[in-house]
This record gives structure tokens, C-alpha cells and sequence, in this order.
């Protein structure tokens, strides 16, 4: 197990030097400059300013410096707010995305996985048909279609929710909700899948011949063994409110690290660009690690088997 | 029995797979024995004992770690050109054990009983092509109405000589059937053997015949080979085996199998092997003796002179 | 048991004889395996609908933008946001096409007869005053031919990638495999909108970015079928008599893995759909004057209040068509699973 | 002897995506206290519908009892609610399944999976229960069962885990054990120690088993009555020796004489013909008619009922109606029942 471990955080580190040399790379040969779009400058002014952001230097030593400074956790500086880290940047806009996500998280997981163990034990019934219905609904709507939409009719319209922004716990509603239908969707549809599966299986059989309950049957058995797999797509997801959430804090013009990456693409401001993608590309691959390793220990056929993989 | 021509001589036959690694398995550990034109060589054991590997590694699915195969004197294994290897296809055939899934489910009857003829243009014409698909179909009992149908339209037996009507197709002198019959019914596994049998006294064809069966394999075979984990450790005839198993393992093999007769049923007794009962001594030579002639048994010095005199008894 | 007392005939008792050969006859109509699965996707009633409103959208696609009778680019500020307007469903007042809005006080206003507007816009106009309705087929059709574009490369590199992988297995898989797992860890959507800002944004760089980290998926599904397939009896059987793995890829696996390809090529469509989408929302889609169904939405979403027909047309097609291929394409699924089959 | 258990006239159906296919067509049969009753077929020929209809396992969505009773100490099962049902199953009726490497729970410790039942149907305490687990794994002959019922489904083999789930299956000491197949994955020699097994156990606890198997080698050790099945009925059925030293029904002769034994002398086996029949459409008259070469006239028209040969021996051939003409039965039949009347 430890060296199976030790294999998989050095290739998360490999996957996240690619990562950073990419974006760097890429950064380097976009057309244009990115003062020319923020200010008018004159050319003295402009080699002033490339010479303050390293950007005179060869690119080989622009790219030394740029792997040192990020092994430090220093990010540089952003051209949009100057003189302001990246870092510093970053994290006054970790919070409110952190707390979107995390309760899109959990309202995703859970109302999926309870639509989806409905649908299971009740295949073929309403149950399951409107579940299956939501989980199309959530996988097809594109959520930056659905949260404009919830926005306007329930926002706008109804008025139930504050439209905009992000002062305190019912601004919080409309965005979670927006960003927690893939999630729900996705989740819902492999609890069924899983949970279908399962009950099909000869141990199922075995329990209800040994007089167990419908109930003991879905929640002692069956439903331990489905929600193991479920855990394979916890990354997925996870990756999936990433996305989300660029959009939806741009529509509800919520301050988090979303928000700002739209904004810093609009304005060319690449060290914003570069540690964002950084950032969301170092949780990725931590995400799909820890994935790893909490599957091996829910499930005991890994677990005791010492992580032969 | 000396005297007849070796078709197949297999020679200290390796295959291990995971070479070097720590889930490492000796499927195979050195097994020589020879296969006698015309005849039927039973290949039976346990889960696990390495007979389908055997007949695997024979037909070169997979390459031998080490060992030799000879067919006709001629190396099976090793690097060979492409002549050579059509040549090698055409004269040793496989049958498989699963008939669901030894039969391409795209692809039509006529197609898959055709493919040798194609690869080795067998036939001239498109004509030709059928006409020895509808001769295969029915020298295996079926008819040729069958030939434009699709695999999962038939059912076990019928799939499975269908995969005999693809190995007949090349016309090969060796069959290699791996288990031909243990996914059949009851009554459709005479209906296979009786077809194997047929066949081998019209074309004089040879077979090594895998099976877990041990009737079945007794009713076919001329020879048996017993496999236990990899070796073989007892080889003879068929008649021979059944009267005097002198293998501790082939023993309790046999006395494990229940008969469909009730009457001898309630008398059987059951003999365990425990593998330790040996007790080789470090640096005891053990391998295939002859204990009486044509009859091999895998043991010690010590052993084969305790097997003869039990033999006398 | 049995009763005696009835005298039964005794030349019923003659013997049948029973031709054995006759039970090996097989009746049922000979069907292979599309014809079959056809008949399945037939059976499912959402399938079946999806694949009738694609066929209209698509159809719609293309003959939209011709039947409005205005150009897609054609600018007219005087005639600039008006809400839609059908001649024959105006007079239907709870049908949103009647070219009234209602503003913010609440008062219902007709803003064709305040601009003296004559024309009919269906879908209304946008705020430079450009018809929606051809826009928003235009759009369609460009968003439609990013998808399937960038679904056709996936395939053509997956499926090389996969099976090659997975075929040839050892080193070679094992090389092949160490790419994969790195690429699979890199978040797509990152490369995407990094490789847009390096490609500036239109039709191309879209789908060379979305193909760029989209075959990934798409390689692993073959090369798993493919470990499976190839240790399957029929290959073996094939590779006894002697077949080259040129012919055994092309006779044996492909056919086999005709089904997961198409199940996952049509997964991969609305999802492509979705990402041109995406893009154009956060600000990396097509450039003005060109539309696609993203920049739409993008563009309607910016007056939604004032105006929400802008945003809800587009995003309603947008919808459609995600919801449809996601429907057919989980009927195929259902249709062309393995497990479903002996 | 006491019947334990029924069966009357039962008919099941399965509705599938082509139509209607009628699995069970009629099935009457008794389970004697005590005894072993083994069910022989081949493969879709309705043994495993039958005794999964007894523990009311048939997926509820697709299967339907179209007729008929199952008497279970006089109670008909088929018309217990399903929380009756739950008290009969695993405490007075319980069942061991073909595959073992499938039917144990992989997440669940071995010991909680046998406590199951204890703590269900007898109100056992959670040690109690315990303690029970390791008797009953000890009693099924696995080695340091105090170490072993901590221990998960996957650090068993499969011959260990078949034990598990006998152990299973007898905890609450079953009135009934209906074994599907339980040796059919396993090798000749973990099969032969299972089969000792379960009739050393029947022994201890008093049981009646019914055996489903396909095997006439092992319904010739286990069985005490054999009921040979066919197209979704019983087509013969009688103690173990009658059956195989006087069967009555050609399908019956086709089985016996298709199976080489060990010390016959070489020559052509006897092989049933053609195919078994597709019960989506089954055949008018006997299902097995189209492959029988002594079928008569009748036989494609009429289902022939069962005929009584003695007490306990009866087969459903028109054969053996008294005005049907006498047959010859394949050599290896007519041995044996040369040796039937040597045995009388």
C-alpha cells in the first residue's frame, strides 16, 4: 500500500509539473501583450513595466524563475491589480467558492443518491421514471442555461431569492441549487445503476433466503455495496462544479476564484490565468487521489488485500 | 505402442506467467510426454492444474517460457516465417469450451466456418467456398439452411460443432479440444463425442482432449495424463489408469468421482492426497518413471520401487 | 393419474416416426445484431421521440435560416429587441408570440406598433436589431457542426489509440497507458479555454481544443473492450487459423466494438455541444457577427431582464438538443449493451 | 412417511421482450420428511424455477404463478404475505445457491452473515449469536473458526465459502434445505467433500433437501427419490433405484445411456437428438417427442399423463399406457434393468 501511495503522489506531482510548464508555455506564445488592453502606455513606459514582470528577460530564465517561485507558492503578480500577488488574489477568493462547492457537494451527493435508490427499489414505477426525468433534465440543461433561468423566474420573477451577490446564507440558495444539478443528476444515475445491479446479485438472493426484510435488504445489504462504486465519481463531480462554478459565479456575480478566472481572461491577465489554472489543476489531481485511497479503505476486498491494485 | 509414429513430442514444457514478479505462476512446470498419430490423449486435473494452459501453449496462443514443443521433429516454438507458421496453422486445430463466446456473434455461420478456407485460399471461386461450407455443416449434422444465420440463433451443442465445422475447415491432423463438452448438457455431450470419435476414425485424426470429466475423458481417450499444479504426474492408458492408479492424487481423483449407478455409490469410499505424504529429501531426483512399461508415474527412486511392488500386489 | 376409461384409438399408438433432424430446424426469422437492436431502440419510446425532434431540429437547422427571408448579419437598430412575433398565433393573447412585452411598471406595451414595425420577427430581433430566428438556426447549425466534428475526430483517435493500446498490450500498452493516466489528470476544461487563448476564439480552434483532451475518454472504453475481446474464444480461434492482427482488428474486434463506440460517440455529441457553449459564455466562443447557440445565450443573458426572449429561445433549442441526443443515446445504450446479451 | 412439503399442479410464466414462455407446465411432487428428493434436467428444463417459486424468489416484475399450490405443512406458500414469508424463509425453509464466490456479501464479515438469521429468527443476543457462528463453522469443518468468522467473504476459497453459506443455511436448523446446484462450480474433489458434508449434516439436524442437479452421478450419492424434469415437467419419478436401474420415460433411457460409465467397453455413446424444446412455443403434445425415436402418434398430440409404475414410481409417457405397444430400451437400460430384477 505505501508504495503503491508513494507511486501515485509522484505522478500527481508529474501530472502538476506538466500542468504549470504547459500553461507557461502556452502564456508565452499568445499574441499580443497584455498591457496594451488595460492601458494605453508608450513604449518607454511599456519596457518599464515588462521589466517590473520579469517579461524582458529570455524565456528560459523567465521559466527557471516562474517552477522556482511556484515550488515557493509564490504565483506572481497580476497586471489587472497592481502590485497585488496572485496568491493574496487567490486566496481572499477562495472562501466563497470553497463554500459553493462544498454545499453543491453535498446537496448533489445527497439528493442523488436517495433519487437514485428510489428509483432502484421502485423500478419502473413513477418513482423511477421522474427520477430518471430530473437526472436527464440535470444532465442535459447546460447550467449556465439553467441558473440565467432560475435567476430570472425566481429571482426576478417570484422573487423568493436575492438575485445577486453574496452577504450571507440566502444568496447562497439559487447559486447551490444551479450548480448542484449535474452533480444530483450524475449521482442519481450510478446510485441506480449500482443499486439495480446489486439487488440482482446471488448475495441479495442469498439474504432474502435467509428471511431478511425488503429494507434490511436495500439499506444493510445492498446499499453498502453500491454507494463503494459511487466513490469512483466523487472526482468527476468534483470536477464537474469546477467548471460549474466558473459560470455560475459569473451569473450571480458571486467574488470567488470563477469569478475572477473569467474576468482575467477577458483582460489577458496571465499570471491570474496561469496560478488559477494551477490551482484548480493541484485540486483536481488531489481530489482523484484521495478518491483512490478512501475507495481502498471502504471497500474490504482492497483493504485487506494490502492495496494490490 | 513404441513403435507408432510421434505426431507430438512436448519436451520439459515451462509456461510461467508473471515471470519474475511477485504474483508469479508456474501454470505450467515441466511436463514432457508425447502424442502418437491417430491416437486420443486425455488431459485431465483440477481447476487451476494447468491443462488449458498446456493446450494453449502447445498451439502457440502463448510462448512457451521454456521447453520445447515438437510437431512431426519440427519446433513449434521459436521464431518461424510466415510460410512455415500458415503451414503449422493448417495441421494443429483448436476447439474451445465455451460455445458462447468461441463463435464471433457478428458475423455469419458461413463466415466463421470459411474464415481458414479464406486465410489459407482454400477456395478458387465464391462457389467453391460454400459448396465445403455446406460439405462442414453437414458432416458435423448440421444443414445448410444454417450457413446464412447468426451464432446466438443456435443453441450449445449446435454452437459447438459449428466450432468443430471451423477447425475441420483447414483440414488439420491435430485437434487440441479444450474442454469441448463441460458447458453441454447431458444429453448433448454424446452428441459432441460421438461426433469427435466419427471423425477421428474417417480423416485418422489426433486429439488431445482436456477435460475435468473423468468418464467422458476414459471414454475417448487411448491415454490419459493427470495434472496436478502444473506437472504431470501420472500418464498411461485409459484402461490402465482406471485399474491401477498408482499416484496418490490420481488415487483420490478417482475414487472422488460419483457414478450414475446408486448401488456403487453407497460403497465408495473417498481417498485424500495430502501432497506432504512424499517427503522427497533434498536433492532427490523427482520425475516421470516408468513404473511398468507405458505406464509413468512422477516420483522418486524410493517411490518407484514402492509403486512396482504395489503393482505386483 | 392417468384415466382408463377413456379407450383411446389404437392407431394413435402407431409410431410417429419423429424425423430428429427437424428439432435442429430453426423458424425464427434470421435477425442480426443491428436489425435486432433496432427493433429494441424502436421499442423505446423516448428514443424514438428524441430521434424524430433531432431530425427535426437538424432539418430545421438548415432550412431556418432560408425561410426567414433576412440574413443573419443584417443590422437594423430601428427595429433592435423587439419580442417575437407569429403571424396567425398573435391573436392567441396567452401564447408568448404575439410581439408584446410587458415592461418593468408592469404595463403591457406593443413594441411593433410603437417602432411601426410591419415585419413579422418569429423569434423576435436581438439588439442590433438582426432577426433571431435566422440567428438562432445559424447558431444551431454552427454548434451542431463543432459537435459532430469534434465527436468524429474523438472517434478516429480513441479508437485508434484504444485498441492499438489494448491489442498489442505489453510495453507497448504499458507507454501508451502512463499518457493516458497523465492527460486523464489534467482538468479538460482548463486545456480548452488555455488552447482557445493561444488559437484566438472561431469554428476551428473550438474543435481542435475540444478534440484536444476529448479522445482520452474515448480510448480507455475501446482499450478495456479490447483486454476483454481479444481473450475472447473466437480471437483465439481466429489466431489458431493463423489470421494476421490486421484482419483479427478489422474482422473480430471492430465489429464487436461497434456498439460501445457509437453509445460513447453519442454521449460525447451533447457534451461537445455543451463545451462550444461554455466557452462562448464566458466570453471564448465565436466572434460577432457569426452566432452559435453559446454566444446567444451569451449575448441574451446580458439583457435578460429587459428582454428575456433573447436568452430563453437559444437556451431552449440548446436544451432540446442536449436532452434528445442524452435520451438516444441512453436508448442505444440500452439497445447495444453486451450485458443485455446472450 | 410425512409429507413436509407439496407441490400441486404448478404453472409459472415468465413474460419477456418476445412473448409468454412457459417455464413450469405442471408440477406435482412431495418432499417426505427426512428425505433427499434430487431434481435432474438440463439447462432450462424449469429445476431452478421450481424450487426458487417454493421460496417465493421468482423476480416479482416478470414471473408470474399462473396456477396451482405449494404446501408447505399443509400452509400454502403461495398466498403468504411477504412478511409471513419472511419468517418461513431461512428458518424453516432455507437454500444454498450454485455459485459461491457470488453469494456471500463481499462487505460483510462472514460471522455477521451467519449471525443474520439467528438474531432474526430466534431472537438470539448479538453474543450469542457469535458464539453460535463459530459452532456452526466449526460444525462445517472449517479450521480456527474463532479467527475465520472475523474475516471477509474474498479470504475464503471457493470450497470454504460453499461451506459458509451450508453453515448459512442451517443455522436455524431448516425444516426444508433446497440446494441449487451446489457443487456444480466446484472440482470433483471439493465436491465430493461438500456432498459428505451436507449428508452428515442431514443426519444431525434431521433436514429434507431437495438437491437440484444435473449430475446423475451425484444424484445417484445424495439422492433418496429422484424426479427427472423435461420442457418444464416432471417426466419421471421414483426412488433413487428405480429410476436408475427401471426407468420408464425414453428421456430418462436417453440420459442414462448417454453417459459412458467407467467400465463399459468401447462403442458408439447413445445421444439424444436435436435440441432441447423452446418453451416460448412449446409443443402441443409430450415436449419431448421431437427428439424421441419411440414417439407414437399421440405423443405429438396429447400430453400424456402420468402413468403409476408402483407406489412410488411414476413417468409421463404414453408408453406406458396398457394399450401402447412394448419397446425395446437401449442396451445399457435393458442391463440395468436386468440388475433391477436381480435386485427384487
Amino acid at each position: 500500500m505505501a508504495k503503491y501511495l508513494l507511486k501515485r503522489v509522484l505522478y500527481m506531482f508529474l501530472t502538476l509539473f506538466i500542468i504549470a510548464s504547459l500553461t507557461f508555455f502556452l502564456m508565452k506564445i499568445i499574441p499580443g501583450t497584455p498591457f496594451a488592453s488595460a492601458n494605453k502606455l508608450g513604449p518607454a513606459q511599456m519596457e518599464i513595466m515588462k521589466a517590473k514582470y520579469g517579461l524582458d528577460q529570455p524565456v528560459p530564465v523567465q521559466y527557471a524563475k516562474y517552477i522556482g517561485n511556484l515550488l515557493r507558492g509564490d504565483l506572481g503578480i497580476s497586471f489587472q491589480f497592481n502590485n497585488t500577488p496572485v496568491t493574496d488574489l487567490m486566496l481572499k477568493r477562495l472562501g466563497p467558492s470553497m463554500q459553493l462547492g462544498a454545499q453543491a457537494m453535498l446537496l448533489g451527493t445527497i439528493v442523488g443518491i436517495v433519487l437514485g435508490i428510489f428509483a432502484a427499489i421502485r423500478q419502473n414505477t413513477w418513482v423511477d421514471y421522474s427520477s430518471t426525468f430530473i437526472a436527464v433534465l440535470g444532465k442535459s440543461i447546460p447550467n449556465f442555461v439553467f441558473a440565467g433561468l432560475l435567476q430570472y423566474f425566481v429571482g426576478v420573477k417570484l422573487g423568493w431569492f436575492p438575485v445577486l451577490f453574496w452577504r450571507g446564507f440566502e444568496y447562497t440558495i439559487m447559486p447551490t441549487i444551479a450548480l448542484s444539478m449535474l452533480p444530483i443528476a450524475i449521482a442519481a444515475r450510478f446510485m441506480r445503476t449500482e443499486m439495480i445491479e446489486v439487488l440482482g446479485s446471488d448475495y441479495i438472493m442469498l439474504a432474502k433466503a435467509k428471511g431478511a426484510s425488503f429494507f434490511e435488504i436495500a439499506f444493510k445489504h445492498a446499499l453498502r455495496n453500491a454507494l463503494i462504486p459511487l466513490v469512483t465519481v466523487l472526482g468527476p463531480l468534483a470536477i464537474s462544479l469546477m467548471t460549474g462554478s466558473l459560470v455560475v459565479e459569473k451569473i450571480f456575480a458571486i467574488p470567488g476564484l470563477g469569478e475572477q478566472f473569467v474576468k482575467s481572461i477577458t483582460v489577458n491577465d496571465y499570471p491570474v490565468i496561469m496560478g488559477t489554472t494551477i490551482l484548480f489543476a493541484a485540486l483536481f489531481v488531489v481530489i482523484i487521489l484521495v478518491v483512490d485511497i478512501l475507495y481502498g479503505i471502504i471497500d474490504p476486498r482492497i483493504r485487506l488485500s494490502g492495496g494490490s491494485k | 505402442m513404441e513403435n507408432r509414429e510421434k505426431l507430438l513430442e512436448i519436451k520439459n514444457l515451462k509456461q510461467y506467467f508473471n515471470m519474475g514478479q511477485q504474483n508469479e505462476v508456474r501454470a505450467i512446470d515441466g511436463i514432457t510426454f508425447d502424442i502418437y498419430k491417430g491416437e486420443t490423449l486425455g488431459l485431465v486435473g483440477e481447476s487451476g492444474c494447468g491443462k488449458s494452459t498446456t493446450g494453449r501453449t502447445i498451439i502457440r496462443l502463448y510462448e512457451a517460457t521454456d521447453g520445447e514443443v515438437l510437431y512431426k521433429g519440427e519446433n513449434v516454438h521459436g521464431k518461424k516465417n510466415k510460410k512455415d507458421l500458415k503451414k503449422f496453422n493448417r495441421s494443429m486445430q483448436m476447439i474451445f469450451q465455451d460455445p458462447y463466446a468461441s463463435l464471433n456473434p457478428r458475423m455469419k455461420v458461413s463466415d466463421v466456418i470459411a474464415e481458414g478456407i479464406d486465410i489459407h485460399g482454400l477456395a478458387k471461386t465464391k462457389q467453391e467456398r460454400m459448396e465445403m461450407v455446406y460439405e462442414l455443416l453437414e458432416t458435423v449434422g448440421l444443414n445448410r439452411e444454417h450457413a446464412n444465420r447468426y451464432p446466438h440463433e443456435f443453441s450449445g451443442g449446435q454452437r459447438q460443432r459449428i466450432g468443430i465445422a471451423r477447425a475441420l475447415a483447414v483440414q488439420p491432423e491435430f485437434i487440441i479440444a479444450d474442454e469441448p463438452i463441460s458447458a453441454l448438457d447431458v444429453s448433448i455431450q454424446a452428441q459432441v463425442v460421438n461426433l469427435l470419435k466419427k471423425l477421428q476414425r474417417e480423416k485418422g485424426l489426433t486429439y488431445l482432449f482436456i477435460a475435468h470429466d473423468l468418464s467422458m475423458v476414459k471414454y475417448i481417450s487411448d491415454r490419459i495424463g493427470v495434472m496436478y499444479f502444473g506437472k504431470l504426474v501420472e500418464l498411461t492408458t485409459a484402461e490402465e489408469l482406471y485399474k491401477h492408479p498408482l499416484h496418490p492424487y490420481t488415487q483420490s481423483l478417482l475414487s472422488a468421482i460419483p457414478l450414475p449407478d446408486p448401488e456403487s455409490e453407497r460403497t465408495r469410499r473417498r481417498k485424500t492426497y495430502d501432497s506432504n505424504i512424499h517427503q522427497y529429501a533434498d536433492g532427490e531426483e523427482v520425475k516421470m518413471r516408468e513404473v511398468v512399461p507405458g505406464h509413468y508415474v512422477y516420483c522418486s527412486e524410493k517411490e518407484l520401487n514402492q509403486y512396482q511392488q504395489q503393482y505386483v500386489k | 393419474m392417468a384415466d382408463f376409461e377413456a379407450k383411446i384409438p389404437n392407431d394413435r399408438f402407431r409410431p410417429a416416426g419423429v424425423d430428429s433432424t427437424k428439432s435442429e430446424e430453426i423458424n425464427k426469422p434470421s435477425l442480426t445484431f443491428w436489425q435486432d437492436a433496432w427493433m429494441r431502440v424502436r421499442k423505446n419510446k423516448g428514443a424514438v421521440v428524441s430521434l424524430i425532434v433531432l431530425a427535426l431540429l437538424i432539418i430545421m437547422a438548415f432550412t431556418g435560416p432560408l425561410i426567414s427571408g433576412k440574413e443573419f448579419d443584417t443590422q437594423n437598430v430601428s427595429h433592435n429587441n423587439l419580442p417575437p412575433k407569429i403571424q396567425g398565433l398573435e391573436n392567441i393573447s396567452w401564447l408568448p408570440f404575439d410581439g408584446i412585452k410587458t415592461n418593468k411598471a408592469g404595463k403591457e406595451i406593443d413594441t411593433y406598433e410603437i417602432n411601426n414595425v410591419n415585419e413579422y420577427y418569429w423569434f423576435g430581433t436581438d439588439a442590433l436589431g438582426r432577426d433571431l430566428f435566422t440567428r438562432v438556426w445559424k447558431g444551431t447549425q454552427i454548434s451542431l457542426y463543432i459537435a459532430f466534428l469534434a465527436a468524429v475526430i474523438d472517434m478516429i483517435i480513441g479508437v485508434a489509440y484504444g485498441s492499438i493500446s489494448g491489442y498489442y498490450g505489453g510495453r507497448l500498452d504499458n507507454v501508451m497507458q502512463r499518457i493516458t493516466e497523465i492527460l486523464v489528470g489534467i482538468p479538460t476544461m482548463i486545456v480548452v479555454i488555455l488552447m482557445i487563448l493561444v488559437l484566438q476564439p472561431g469554428i476551428i480552434s473550438i474543435t481542435v481544443a475540444l478534440t484536444i483532451t476529448g479522445w482520452v475518454g474515448m480510448a480507455r472504453v475501446v482499450r478495456a473492450q479490447t483486454l476483454k475481446l481479444k481473450e475472447q474464444e473466437f480471437v483465439l480461434a481466429s489466431k489458431t487459423l493463423g489470421n494476421s492482427d490486421g484482419k483479427i482488428i478489422s474482422k473480430h474486434l471492430l465489429p464487436n466494438l461497434a456498439g460501445v463506440i457509437i453509445i460513447n460517440t453519442m454521449f460525447t455529441i451533447p457534451n461537445a455541444v455543451f463545451f462550444e457553449a461554455f466557452l462562448s459564455f464566458i466570453g471564448l466562443g465565436l466572434q460577432d457577427p457569426y452566432a452559435s447557440l453559446g454566444t446567444l445565450i451569451d449575448e441574451g443573458f446580458k439583457v435578460l431582464r429587459l428582454h428575456p426572449h433573447e436568452m430563453i429561445i437559444p437556451a431552449v433549442i440548446i436544451s432540446i438538443i442536449m436532452i434528445t441526443f442524452n435520451m438516444l443515446a441512453d436508448g442505444l445504450r440500452d439497445a447495444l449493451d453486451p450485458k443485455m446479451r446472450d | 412417511m410425512e409429507n413436509i412439503l407439496e407441490v400441486k399442479d404448478l404453472n409459472i410464466s415468465f413474460h419477456t421482450f418476445a412473448g409468454e414462455v412457459k417455464a413450469i407446465r405442471g408440477v406435482n411432487f412431495e418432499l417426505k420428511k427426512g428425505e433427499t428428493l434430487a431434481i435432474v434436467g438440463e439447462s432450462g428444463s424449469g429445476k431452478s424455477v421450481t424450487t426458487k417459486a417454493i421460496m417465493r424468489l421468482l423476480p416479482p416484475g416478470n414471473s408470474q404463478i399462473k396456477q396451482g399450490e405449494i404446501l408447505f405443512e399443509g400452509k400454502d406458500l403461495t398466498k403468504l404475505s411477504d412478511r409471513q414469508m419472511q419468517k418461513i424463509r431461512g428458518q424453516d425453509i432455507s437454500m444454498i445457491f450454485q455459485d459461491p464466490m457470488t453469494s456471500l456479501n463481499p462487505t460483510m464479515t462472514v460471522g455477521k452473515q451467519i449471525m443474520e438469521p439467528l438474531i432474526k429468527h430466534q431472537n438470539m443476543s448479538k453474543s450469542a449469536a457469535r458464539e453460535r457462528a463459530v459452532q456452526l463453522l466449526k460444525l462445517v469443518g472449517i479450521p480456527k473458526p474463532e479467527l475465520r468468522v472475523k474475516q471477509y467473504p474474498h479470504q475464503f476459497s471457493g470450497g470454504m465459502r460453499q461451506r459458509v453459506v451450508i453453515a448459512i443455511a442451517l443455522a436455524c436448523n431448516p425444516k426444508v434445505l433446497i440446494a441449487d446446484e451446489p457443487t456444480t462450480a466446484l472440482d470433483v474433489t471439493i465436491q465430493a467433500q461438500i456432498l459428505e458434508l451436507m449428508k452428515d449434516l442431514q443426519q444431525k439436524i434431521d433436514t429434507s433437501i431437495i438437491f437440484i442437479t444435473h449430475d446423475l452421478g451425484v444424484v445417484a450419492n445424495v439422492a433418496d427419490r429422484v424426479a427427472v424434469m423435461y420442457g418444464g415437467k416432471i417426466v419421471e419419478i421414483g426412488t433413487v433405484d428405480e429410476v436408475f436401474y427401471n426407468p420408464q420415460h425414453p428421456y430418462t433411457w436417453g440420459l442414462i445411456s448417454s453417459m459412458p460409465s467407467l467400465d463399459a467397453k468401447d462403442g458408439e455413446l447413445y445421444a439424444i437428438p436435436g435440441t432441447p424444446p423452446d418453451l416460448l412455443h412449446p409443443p402441443k403434445g409430450d415436449a419431448f417427442a421431437p427428439r424421441n425415436e419411440y414417439a407414437m402418434q399421440i405423443d405429438l398430440e396429447e400430453q400424456p399423463p402420468m402413468f403409476k409404475v408402483s407406489d412410488t414410481h411414476y413417468a409421463a409417457t404414453w408408453l406406458l399406457h396398457p394399450d401402447a405397444p412394448k419397446v425395446e430400451p437401449p442396451e445399457a437400460v435393458k442391463s440395468r434393468m436386468r440388475k433391477f430384477m436381480g435386485m427384487k
